[in-house]
This record gives C-alpha cells, structure tokens and sequence, in this order.
C-alpha cells in the first residue's frame, strides 16, 4: 500500500503567557518559540508507519512551507517515510485553500492508496484542509479517524463523535482521512534517528514544479486580524486555612451553579 | 639443575654460628649448633629441621651470607621432615597453580611494579607515590603466574621454586621491564636473594618497595606533614632475605615524622606473625603461635605504639585484626606514606 | 474477560495480580535446570485471609494454587507444571513476635531468613536462629516446608526440628493452627498434642504455610570459624564423631572442590566455635584442635589453618558464576556419615563424566546422626548442553544418593519419583489418603509427591 | 536487535537472581529496589528486569507497554550494582541502560518517557518549558550571570523549574554570595545536564547535551563548577571528561563543608531540629559522598543529627532517579519509594528530612503530603537549612 502522510510544523505554545502579536498584527512572535510537528499529523504519520510496517508499500511525507520546515520532514523520514517532499512556500499568509491547492497538484502526479492527514493544526486549527484535497482529487474521506485497519483494496475506519459515538465505515481506496489523536501512540524518534535521517534525501519543489505559480494562488478567505483575547475579571487566589479556603471554594462554586 | 650455594667450610671455620645461637624459638648454645648445622650440611637428621618455624631469620644472622636457612629447608626435604601436615604442603602447592588463563603481556620497556599475587590489592598503590608506574599483574585471576613461589620455604618444598620459578621469571621478562619494583619484599628477596643462592638468572634489576617508597618521598618532600604517630613495624620473614634494605624504613619514618617506638623485638629481634607456625605439625604449634603473637602485640602496646606498620599482606592478615583489637592501628606502609602527604590512606581502618 | 483474573483483582487488588506474560515468563522459573512451565496467574497475597479466598476460589475453578517463598529451592519445586497461580508470599513479612525468654519468633512466611537475622542482631543480639546456606532471601516459612538446615544443624537439627508453632491455609481454604498456639497457649511448643504434622516436607502440596514459630538460640558475643584439612577422605566421618563428641562446635561442615586448585583433592573442614570470652574460647580452642585434632597434626595427616573471628555468610550465590554461566542445583541428600569418603569419590566421578569441576559439602546434622550431602554442578544458563549436562548429572546423584542408602533432601520430580519408587507401600497408600483428604480436587502445588 | 548484538549479550545470562539486589544496609528486608518495592512482583527485581531483557532480545517475550514500563521503572539508583555480590556487578545498570536504549531506537518507551526526551529535544528541560524561561528562578537575587568569576553555579532543571527546587536554587545561590564565593550562572543559557536522559537510555541525546555544555563551558573558560543537583553532579564528574570536559566539579554541599570548616561561612544562627539526612543516589552510592552533606549538618548548631536505618550505600531512593521524577511509574501507593522513606525518616523521631537533592526534596515532600505527615516531618534542603543558619530568609 503506497500512502501520502501530509504534515506541517508548528510553534509550541504550550505557554500562553509567552505568545504575543506581532506588529502586523498576522502573526504571533515566533522568535522566542520553540518549533515542532503538529500534534495531529504526528499521529497520522505513527499510523501511516503501522500501516506500512504491515502491509508493506510506501510512504511519502509532504510538506507546503519555507526551509526551517525540513525538520518535521526528517523526523517523518526517521519515523519510516521512505521519501519526504517540501513545496517551498511561505505560507503564513495563506489559507486552506490555498495549500490544499498545492498539495493536490503535487498528489495527483504521484501514485498512491491512501492519503492521511492530521485532522486539524494546533495553530489555526480550521480542519478544513484533508476534506478539501478529498474533494479536490475527487477521492473519498473521512475525517476525525480514531480507528484505522486496512485490507486490500479498502480501509475499515472509526470516527469519534460528541460525547463519544463512534461512526463506522469501510471505504474503498484510494481515499483520504483526517486522523484524530488517540488512534495510535506515536512512537519516539531518538536522536540517532533524526541524525540518520539528515544523510536521507529530501525533495524540494518550487511552487512552478507542479505547475503553479504565485499569481494563480488566490485565498479565498484573508486574515485580517490577530489579537489576544481581553484579559477577564483578575483571578482570585483563595487563601487561608485549608477548611476556610474549601468553603470558600464551595461557596464560588454554588454560587455559579456549577453544584 | 640448581643447587643451593653452600659452603661448608664457612660454617667450619664460623666463630659466632650465630645462625642457630640467635634463633628466637629454639634455645641452642655455640657448640650444639656447629654440631647441628654440620649435621645437616652433611645430610644427616637434626632436631632443628624439626623444630625450625621456619621464620627464615637465620638467613640474615648469618656473618657471611652462607643460606643455612635455604640450607635447612633443602634437607626438610631431602629427609622427608616436613615441617607442616601433609595437607597443609598439598594445599600450599595446589594454591600456585595458575587456573583462570594466561597473562596478557603489555610490553613495559623501562621500569614497572610487580604486584606478584596480590593483585586484588592494587588499592594500596593508589595516589601521588605511585603515579605514572606501570604495573605488571594487576589481574587477580591471572596473579599466580606471577607467585615468586618463595612461599614453599615454609613448606619445606625448594624443588617446588626451583621447578615452578624459572618461568615466572620469564614471564615477568616478557614484560620488558629494566627494573621491576616489588610490591612485596619475597618477591625481592626471591630475585636477589634465592635466585643467586641457587643459580637461577634473573633478567631484570628487582627494586624493594621501600627503596622506592623512600625515594619517591623524598621526591614528595615538600608536601609531607609529618604524621606524628608512635609506630611499631611488622617485619615480615621475608625481610630477612634483605637485610641491606631494612635501614629503609627508618628511613622513610624519619621522612614521615613517625616516632618508631622502641621495642624489644625489633629489627633483627622481630618476631614472626605467627601465621606459618600455627598450622605447623610439631605438637603445641597453636599455641606456641598464639604465644609469640601476644608477646608481639603486648611489645607493641608497652611501647606505647598506636600504629602497627605492616610490610607484608600474610602479616597483616594474620595479626591486623589482632593487634586492632589491642587499640593499634594496623596500616601498610605505602598508606601511612599517603597519610604524610595529604592522602587518604586507601586501607587505613 | 477472564472471570479468574477478575475474581483474583477483587481478592488482593489490581496491582497484585498479573496474568501478563511478563510476571508468567518470571514466574514460570526456578533457578536451576528445571524446565519452566508457566503459570496463568502470578498472586502477591497481604494476608491470611486473603489466601483463604484464593484457595477457595482455586477449589471452585480447579485451578492449581502453587506457593513460593524466596524461591530458591533449585529443585523446581514452585514451578506451576499444570499452570495455575504462582503465589508469591513474600509479602507477607512481618515478624509478628519475638519471645525472648522462651527464645522463639513468630513470622510470616515471606519473612526472609536475613531479615530475622538482621531483626534479631539490631534488638536481641544475644539470639540467633538457625541460618541456612541459601541467599539470605530465602524464606523462614519456606526453608522449613523443605525440611531445610542451617549453621546450628550439628547442636540442634534441621529447622523443621525447631518449629514450634503453624499457621496453615489447608488446601480446602481453612486456617488451621498446630502446637501450643492452637489452645491459645503462645507458640512456644508444637508437642505434645496429637500428631498432626502434614505440612513439612510436602512441598506445599498439603497447605500453605502462613504463620511459623521458629526456635532461637543463644548467641554468643564471639563467633568464629575455624579450619582443618585433611588429605584423606576416609578420616571425615571419625573427625566428625569426634569433634560432636566435644558438644563445642555449632557448624561442621567438609567440602572437597576442583577449583580453586588449592581445595582440588583434599577435603576441608570448616568448624564454627562460639564463646562469650577469650577464656571460653580459647578452652574450646584446646579441646577441639589441640585434644581432639592434635593427632592428625602431628601424624601429619591433618593440618589447622587457623581460626577467623567473625562469620561471614557463604554466598552461595557465586556458585551461579563459577561457569559465568548463571546456574547452579545441587542435589542434597541426608546421608549417613559414614558414606562421606564414597560420597566424595562417586561424586567426583559423576562430575567428571559431565565435564563439570566437582563440589561436594557434607553438613553435619546433630551428633553425627547424619549429614547433608550435596553434590553441586554449575551450569551456563546461556547454553543448552550444559544444562543437560547439569540434569544427567543430577539425576545421576539422585540414583547415587539412594543407592548409598541415603534419603533425597527436597527432591525435584525426578527424585521423588525414586523415593516413591521405593516408599514402604502402605506409607505411600497413606500419604495418597492423606492428600486425597485434604486436596480433594488436587490443586496445591500439582506434579509434586503424586501418588499414582 | 538480537541478543547477539546487544553490548552485555555475553553476561547478561550470569544473573542468577538470588535476590542479593534487593537488600538495603545489611538483609533487614527485600525492599530496597525502588521498583520492587513498589511493586513487589518479581518482574519488577533487577534480577527479575535482567532476565525479562534477555528474554526479550532472545525472543521469547514480546515487548508491551508493561514491559517498558518495568525497565522504565528502575530509577538507576545503583543499590543493585552495590549489592550484587558477583563480579559482573560493575555492569548490571548498564544492562538495563543498554535495554532501554534499545527501547529507544525503536521508539518504543512509555509515553512519559517519550514527552520527557521530547521536551529535553525541544526545550533543554523535561517539563518541555520554554528555555527562554529557565533563568526566571533568580529573578530578584542579584546572581550574577557567569563571566569568568571562580565558580560555575550550575543549577539544572529542577532548580529551575520546579517551584520547590527554584527556592533551593535561590538560597543556595544566596548562600554562596553569603560566603563570599565568587561564582555566576548560566541563566536562560543553561541547558540540560543529561543525567537522566543518559540513564533513560538516550545515548545519543545524552552525547549531544554534554558535547553542547562542554563547548560552552569551555567557551566561557569555566574551571570550577559547583551544581545544585547530585545529578549534574555526577555527570559533570564522572561522564563530561569522556567529552573532553575536565572541569573542578563539586556538590554544593562539599563546598559548604569546606566554606563552613574554613570559617568562609558563618552558621552561627542555628536550625534547631533533630535532623535525619536522606542521602541522594547520585551523591551517595554513585560518588560514594556519604560524609559532606552530614558534615554540614553536623557543624550546624542545634541540629541534632539521627540515621535512618537504611543510609549511606544502604539508603531506599526517593523513587525519583531514571527520570521518575518526571515520568512517574513509581507513584500512587503507599509502596511508592518516596512514601516509604517518609515513614522510616518519620520512624527516627526526626522532625526534619534534609535532602540534598531537588529530585529527592520534590519526591518526599510530596510524600509527606500523601501520607498526611505535614505536621510531623519537614522537608528540607540542606542548603535551606544553612541558609536559615546563616540568616537568609
């Protein structure tokens, strides 16, 4: 089975105190951030690993982003990729559309089975981007998958709903899914593995390889703004004697219905 | 094959025959003793190659370096007097065989410390006094293919060095060593002492420890504290076999700031550990050993000694414990050296 | 869902059940040539009545209930043969109560044989029990199961001599308790109420054993060990006679070993001596090498090679790396004293057949009534065919020891198949009445004393 | 890997599991694996790990989470390697170090461990806090940045991170000015020792952190360095040399011993308690330091020091080494290592349990917690107590 892992790279924000807007008023500050790979693609590529591992056949990771973002291309490559493609693009002004118009350009030259996707990003986190490459290449999908297994010619696959409904379907391939965390445990990628990884072979496109060119690239949304949310009410710091501070605490919580 | 260097004559034509006359354990005046030893010179039983704890002391009374005590062992020998039961011997003989492989040989080219078959106390050699030495057998499992073999005096079996110690000494000269510094003096004594006296070549310069030690101290001098600690020293049988040597460790307590307590059996007085003489077969060896230990220990003590200054390991484990349960530390002599500049003694207790 | 493992999660918790092939690949060895056979279960019961309920469920399902204290028999005789549960009983380890007067301690059974001594050196320093060879992991409980001895064999017995008191878990799920403890008495004697005694010796196939009150001793302020050799191993049995005669050794032990060199041949004693002062020492010292021994020094067939205060532990346990293989079992058998020169020798034979560096020890147990024999063969965990050498060898000593009219020490299944071979036919139909009776489903420790 | 390929293939057999690893200062029990005393399986022994490895890599197990878990929960504590009476001893954390360093190439540790090494990648710390955030500890305390004074004070991440362990750092740092000391610190700077992630069996992770601190210490012409933590302590000794990094390394409270024997440091002030001294892994049984950090206690006026049973080469670890600090597969009993250890100190009569060793002091303070003995037993860190003595509040 020949699969597509489809992965970017994010700012770890783990700390909101650290995330500020940048003058522009676009972006955030990146320059104190640390970088790494989409929680959600991370999974897809653990899965798109299994599935090989199993079944045999290839993986190839794509990437849409500028050179820094190589790095989350080397650890697909250390995860089990066999070949790792980055369209070199600053895309931090683009949105879905725009880059799922890149990647089903470079999809549709290339042969494959199954097509996976994080089912949303920790930055802009939209989740709209595998159903649009669904729809662009005219192939079927699911989205949100939480279990996958795949036999030949077809996928069996579970989608997780509200309140914890599962969905199940079979569909035939070629198709394409959005993996939702939780499918798998993503293994580690030792140090020594990143480093093997750097002797790999990494295929940079330009935008015009496939095809495209800047101009013919038109967002169908465009970002305005960015801002922080307002600050709320100043959080209060229950203090006194452990009883004292339980009753206060019961009392916040009646008080605002919670019981 | 070898033979012991003996000459009759010097024994003849001796006035002193201090070699049985001051033996600490047998009671013999000048007349019985020129008899005896003739006796024995010429093969014929003596009720020294009996009663001898083999304490090898004669060697160094001796005026003139004649080996009645190589002598005596020879002919325990030859008239089957075993000073010790036959097991004892068997065991002895059986502990020298080498079991766990060959030796790796590191070619040394210059000097180096021979651990002989103490390897497993390589601790004791640690520190500035030691730094930068080669040493040559440092692996306890290949140790007895360094065993001088010296040992067997006390078990009345010289054929036993004479078969086993020619190829100990190869494999020490395989080593490529000019001057092999022993770590303990039988080892000296085997090479300077036992090896000529028979015959056998050694192809390599032995250095005694204390030499060394002394040396190296006055190397060090500069950093030396003196200790200022009363001690008494252990001399070990083998020490007799250099007696050229022995000035050496007044030497480095005077180095060390050491007060060397004086005692009654010291220096060519020194008693034995008593360790050979307990397992001897004659009757009452157990106790006779456990006599000379508390006449040692108590000379010690007397004398105010709060150290006891080991040479030998065999000393040190017969009477370490003994003589710390008299309120005397018992410590090596290269880690009371280590105490005078500023080292912590690796097997100080 | 397994309805056991459920039912064992509800008797002891989740965290002391396993049925992952970790705990069931661990538990499915002994540490000696055994072939391991893996258990279903692997149970860390708390208490008494936790035990109770697993043998009642062991019952309901007819799943085999096999316990193991230190398990360190070599024998085999925790490995689960028919599956089941391995019940590991270390963590029952509380010494429950130490008599000082009456010099008796009531344990669990998972206490270890180290933990009592180093309970009994920090607050009664003046009591010993009596220790066997085996890592001080090794159990109280289990090291009388087996009929064990240790280092106070030649004044006192085997361990089993000096249970004063049991608290069993019969294989039907009640509690029984046996000695003085079963009126309410303290457990300070096992007689002399009616025999009862179906649990030592029977390898866990009759109860488990919870509770054991265990005989101390007097432990003198100086304890030392002394030793002898001789080159004759016909001169080992009146050596030992003669040094019992003396009633001042409380450990004598002769061994014989290839490697090192120095013991290859000639047999060793090792004699524990014990005294309050140097006086009292030095009289014992007297009498056992100078009045007792001095003859053999002066013939010069015995030589003394002194006298070390203080007793080290053996640690067996380096035995395992003699072949830097990890493996070791011995046979041990109770022989006559009498046999130890053939003992020596046959077992040296057997030994050099099997291109194994021979060990032989004979303990001595009480005034030379008997000894413990054992006959030991390391062997290379890392390689098959000296683990077969091992077992050929083994099985070999078992015919040996039997052949020489000796009785197999904690047989294996091979030896207590000879036994059985050999057993009085009414006692062998009795002990299948007895087992019948008390494990009517057969489910304690199965493959072990089976009566066919 | 096969057996074959693994580094201990040839002696890993020679474990005979007689049990001798478990023991603490004598055979008072079999409790002083950390990980067996949690778990009291005989998995969980470090015979019981030796043989589940050799199974392992010989085929005869698979791996499961339950297996990494078991490798995962010894805390490299070295009681084993202590104890064992046989010659291979020298090795057997080093066999299970090679396992899961196996477990690491193929990716397959517990998810703790795996965000642990994640955040180690990506942050220089285990808690995956920003690195721009390491230096806040010392807000406030006029420590100087390092630029050449005589002392490196390297503070590692739980001092500089953890709310317990940036207090430490902070008093000891303000202790140091007390003396006088000339010294500075890395700040923001200051990456990950590697310690754990070495005996976590990221070997090469490990290489690279220490490659990376070598060249800046150097860079910085560091000589001396003083650490926080037992755990920088013993890398820094006893592993950064292999890197070309020869550096003066000492604990903080072999410089307080020194400082405080010379008169450098005045303790006049006091710390009235009786004080029981638990000692860290990383300073006691693999740098064998039993005597500095009692020293300091000692000299201390008014405290009146009490051992636990088990101490020096005997002492039950906090359950924090091998990372558990962090990827806790120890915690959640009344058998979890630090919860024991609180009650044997508690068991002395002591009123206050010195650490020294923020790994230990977050662990036990914990366990205090847990087992509701707040108003019996604090704890503390020695260099609180002399900071107390000296008069740092």
């Amino acid at each position: 089975m020949d699969i597509i892992a489809c992965i970017k790279r994010v700012p770890d924000t783990s700390e909101a105190d650290f995330i500020k807007i940048d003058p522009a008023q676009r972006d955030i500050e990146k320059d104190r951030l640390a970088f790494k790979i989409n929680n959600w693609d991370e999974y897809a590529l653990e899965a798109a690993v299994q599935l090989k591992e199993k079944l045999g056949g290839t993986l190839t990771a794509i990437t849409v982003g500028p050179e820094d973002w190589n790095e989350v291309l080397r650890r697909a490559l250390a995860m089990g990729a066999d070949n790792a493609i980055r369209i070199d693009r600053d895309v931090s002004a683009d949105d879905a559309y725009t880059v799922a118009v890149i990647l089903e350009r470079v999809i549709q030259r290339l042969s494959y089975d199954l097509v996976l996707f994080g089912a949303q990003s920790e930055d802009f986190g939209s989740g709209q981007l595998g159903a649009m490459v669904a729809e662009m290449l005219g192939i079927p999908h699911a989205t949100l998958v939480t279990v996958l297994e795949a036999e030949e010619g077809k996928v069996h696959t579970q989608r997780e709903l509200e309140a914890g409904t599962l969905q199940s379907y079979t569909i035939e391939l070629p198709a394409l899914l959005t993996v939702h965390t939780g499918i798998n445990q993503p293994r580690y990628i030792s140090l020594r593995g990143i480093r093997s990884a750097m002797q790999k072979e990494l295929q940079v496109m330009a935008l015009d390889d496939p095809g495209l060119s800047p101009e013919t690239l038109v967002p169908m949304v465009k970002l305005e703004k960015l801002e922080l949310p307002p600050k709320g009410k100043e959080a209060e710091l229950i203090a006194g004697a452990p009883e004292e501070a339980a009753e206060r605490l019961a009392k916040i919580l009646k008080d605002a219905g919670i019981f | 094959m070898y033979e012991l260097k003996f000459n009759e004559d010097e024994c003849l034509s001796c006035t002193t025959q201090d070699c049985l006359t001051r033996c600490q354990y047998m009671d013999i005046d000048r007349d019985t003793a020129k008899a005896e030893i003739l006796k024995i010179a010429h093969g014929e039983d003596s009720f020294v190659l009996h009663d001898c704890v083999t304490c090898y002391a004669c060697e160094e009374y001796c005026p003139v370096n004649n080996h009645p005590f190589y002598l005596i062992v020879e002919k325990q020998e030859e008239l089957d007097v075993p000073p010790l039961p036959r097991p004892l011997i068997r065991r002895g003989i059986q502990t020298g065989i080498p079991f766990r492989g060959e030796p790796d040989i590191e070619e040394i080219n210059g000097q180096a410390l021979d651990m002989g078959v103490f390897s497993d106390l390589m601790y004791l050699i640690q520190g500035r006094l030691f730094e930068g030495l080669p040493v040559i057998s440092q692996d306890p499992r290949k140790m007895f293919h360094y065993f001088c073999q010296l040992m067997y005096l006390h078990y009345g079996r010289t054929s036993v060095i004479k078969e086993r110690l020619p190829g100990i000494i190869q494999t020490i000269a395989k080593h490529n060593v000019t001057e092999v510094i022993c770590f303990h003096d039988e080892c000296y004594g085997t090479y300077t002492s036992y090896c000529p006296a028979v015959g056998i070549d050694v192809p390599f310069k032995a250095v005694h420890l204390f030499e060394f030690l002394y040396n190296r101290l006055n190397e060090l001098k500069d950093d030396i504290n003196p200790i200022n600690l009363k001690v008494a020293y252990q001399r070990p049988c083998s020490s007799r076999l250099s007696s050229d040597k022995h000035h050496f460790v007044r030497g480095i307590f005077e180095l060390i700031g050491a007060e060397n307590v004086e005692r009654e059996y010291v220096d060519e007085n020194a008693l034995c550990c008593g360790g050979t003489i307990q397992g001897q077969r004659r009757e009452g060896s157990r106790k006779r050993a456990a006599d000379v230990q508390k006449r040692n220990i108590e000379d010690m003590k007397n004398a105010g000694a709060e150290v006891c200054v080991f040479n030998c390991p065999a000393c040190y484990t017969t009477l370490g414990s003994m003589v710390a349960k008299n309120g005397i530390r018992p410590v090596f002599m290269s880690d009371l050296c280590r105490l005078a500049i500023g080292e912590k003694p690796a097997g100080w207790r | 869902m397994d309805s056991v493992y459920q039912a064992l999660v509800d008797i002891v918790g989740q965290e002391h059940v396993s049925n992952r092939q970790e705990e069931l690949f661990i538990y499915s060895y002994d540490l000696g040539t055994t072939e391991p056979h893996r258990p279903d279960y692997a149970v860390i019961p708390r208490t008494t009545e936790e035990i109770q309920e697993i043998v009642k469920l062991a019952n309901k399902e007819k799943v085999p209930v096999v316990p193991l204290g230190g398990g360190l028999s070599l024998a085999g005789l925790a490995v689960p043969f028919r599956g089941g549960i391995a019940l590991d009983l270390k963590r029952m380890d509380s010494i429950l109560e130490v008599n000082e007067k009456a010099r008796y301690a009531v344990v669990e059974c998972g206490v270890s044989q180290g933990q009592l001594t180093s309970y009994l050196e920090r607050n009664f320093p003046h009591l010993t029990h009596s220790e066997p060879g085996a890592p001080p992991t090794a159990t109280i409980a289990g090291n009388v199961a087996i009929h064990g001895q240790g280092d106070l064999a030649q004044p006192y017995g085997f361990n089993s001599d000096m249970v004063n008191g049991l608290e069993i878990v019969l294989p039907t799920g009640e509690v029984c308790k046996f000695g003085s403890c079963s009126i309410g008495s303290g457990w300070y004697t096992q007689h002399p109420l009616p025999d009862v005694g179906l649990f030592l010796g029977w390898s866990g196939t009759t109860g488990i054993i919870t509770k054991v009150s265990i005989r101390l001793f007097p432990s003198k302020k100086i304890r030392g060990v002394g030793q002898f050799v001789v080159e004759d191993e016909e001169l080992v049995p009146e050596i030992m006679y003669k040094l019992t005669h003396t009633q001042m050794t409380e450990d004598v032990i002769a061994f014989s070993q290839a490697i090192p060199p120095f013991a290859s041949g000639l047999q060793h004693f090792t004699i524990n001596i014990v005294a309050d002062s140097e006086k009292e020492l030095e009289f014992k010292h007297e009498i056992v090498w100078d009045d007792t021994l001095g003859e053999y020094i002066r013939s010069g067939a015995g030589g003394f090679l002194g006298f070390r205060s203080g007793l080290q532990r053996p640690q067996v346990s380096k035995t395992s790396d003699w072949r830097k293989g990890g493996g070791f079992e011995y046979v041990g058998a109770i022989m006559p004293v009498e046999t130890y020169p053939e003992c020596y020798r046959r077992g040296r034979d057997i030994s050099e057949r099997h291109d194994i560096p021979y060990t032989v020890l004979g303990r001595c147990i009480g005034a030379a009534h008997a000894m413990m024999f054992s006959w030991t063969y390391a062997f290379n965990r890392a390689d098959p065919e000296t683990i077969r050498q091992a077992r050929e060898a083994l099985h070999e000593t078992d015919d040996l020891a039997l052949e020489l009219h000796g009785t197999i020490w904690k047989p294996g299944l091979y030896g207590q198949k000879l036994v059985m071979e050999r057993l009085d036919p009414n006692t062998l139909n009795l002990m299948k009445k007895i087992k019948q009776m008390l494990d009517p489903n057969g489910i304690m420790n199965p493959g072990n004393w089976e009566v066919s | 890997m096969t057996l074959t390929d693994y580094k201990y293939g040839d002696v890993i057999h020679r474990c005979f599991r007689c049990g001798y690893c478990k023991f603490p200062i004598n055979w008072m029990d079999v409790n002083n694996c950390p990980a067996y005393a949690r778990f009291r399986m005989e998995t969980y022994s470090c015979g019981g790990r030796l043989w589940l490895t050799r199974a392992w890599l010989e085929g005869e197990i698979e791996w499961s989470d339950h297996l990494a878990d078991i490798l995962y929960s010894c805390t490299a504590c070295k009681n084993c390697e202590v104890k064992c009476p046989l010659s291979f001893n020298i090795d057997i954390l080093n066999m299970m170090i090679a396992a899961k360093g196996e477990m690491v190439e193929r990716g397959e540790v517990p998810s703790p461990v795996k965000e642990f090494l994640e955040n180690i990648q990506r942050q220089g710390n285990p808690y995956g806090t920003s690195r721009a955030k390491r230096g806040e500890w010392m807000e406030g305390t006029g420590i100087e940045a390092y630029q050449g004074q005589e002392f490196l004070y390297y503070v590692g991440c739980v001092g500089s991170y953890d709310t317990r362990g940036q207090e430490t750092a902070r008093i000891l740092g303000k202790v140091l000015q007390k003396a006088g000391v000339s010294f500075g610190v890395l700040g923001n700077d200051e990456n990950c020792d590697g310690n754990e992630v070495k005996n976590l069996g990221e070997e090469t992770l490990f290489e690279m952190l220490a490659e990376e601190n070598v060249a800046q210490f150097q860079g910085l012409g560091v000589q001396k360095i003083v650490t926080l933590s037992p755990h920088s302590y013993n890398t820094m000794k006893n592993d950064y040399p292999g890197f070309n990094g020869e550096f003066e390394v000492s604990h903080y409270t072999q410089l307080l011993q020194g400082l405080i024997r010379d008169g450098g440091l005045d303790v006049s002030g006091g710390y009235n308690a009786t004080v029981t001294y638990h000692d860290p892994c990383f300073l006691g049984r693999w740098n064998e330091e039993y005597n500095a950090p009692r020293a300091v206690l000692k000299s201390t006026p008014g405290v009146q020091l009490v051992e636990m049973a088990r101490n020096k080469d005997g002492a039950l670890c906090c359950g924090g080494g091998g990372g558990n600090f962090y990827i806790d597969l120890l915690g959640g009993s009344a058998d979890s290592p630090a919860r024991r250890r609180v009650r044997e100190a508690c068991e002395t009569g002591a009123n206050v349990l010195a650490v020294a060793c923020p790994n230990c002091l977050t662990m036990l303070e914990d366990a205090v917690k847990a087992e509701g003995l707040e108003d019996k037993l604090a704890v503390k860190d020695i260099a609180e107590i002399v900071g107390e003595a000296c008069g740092i509040k």
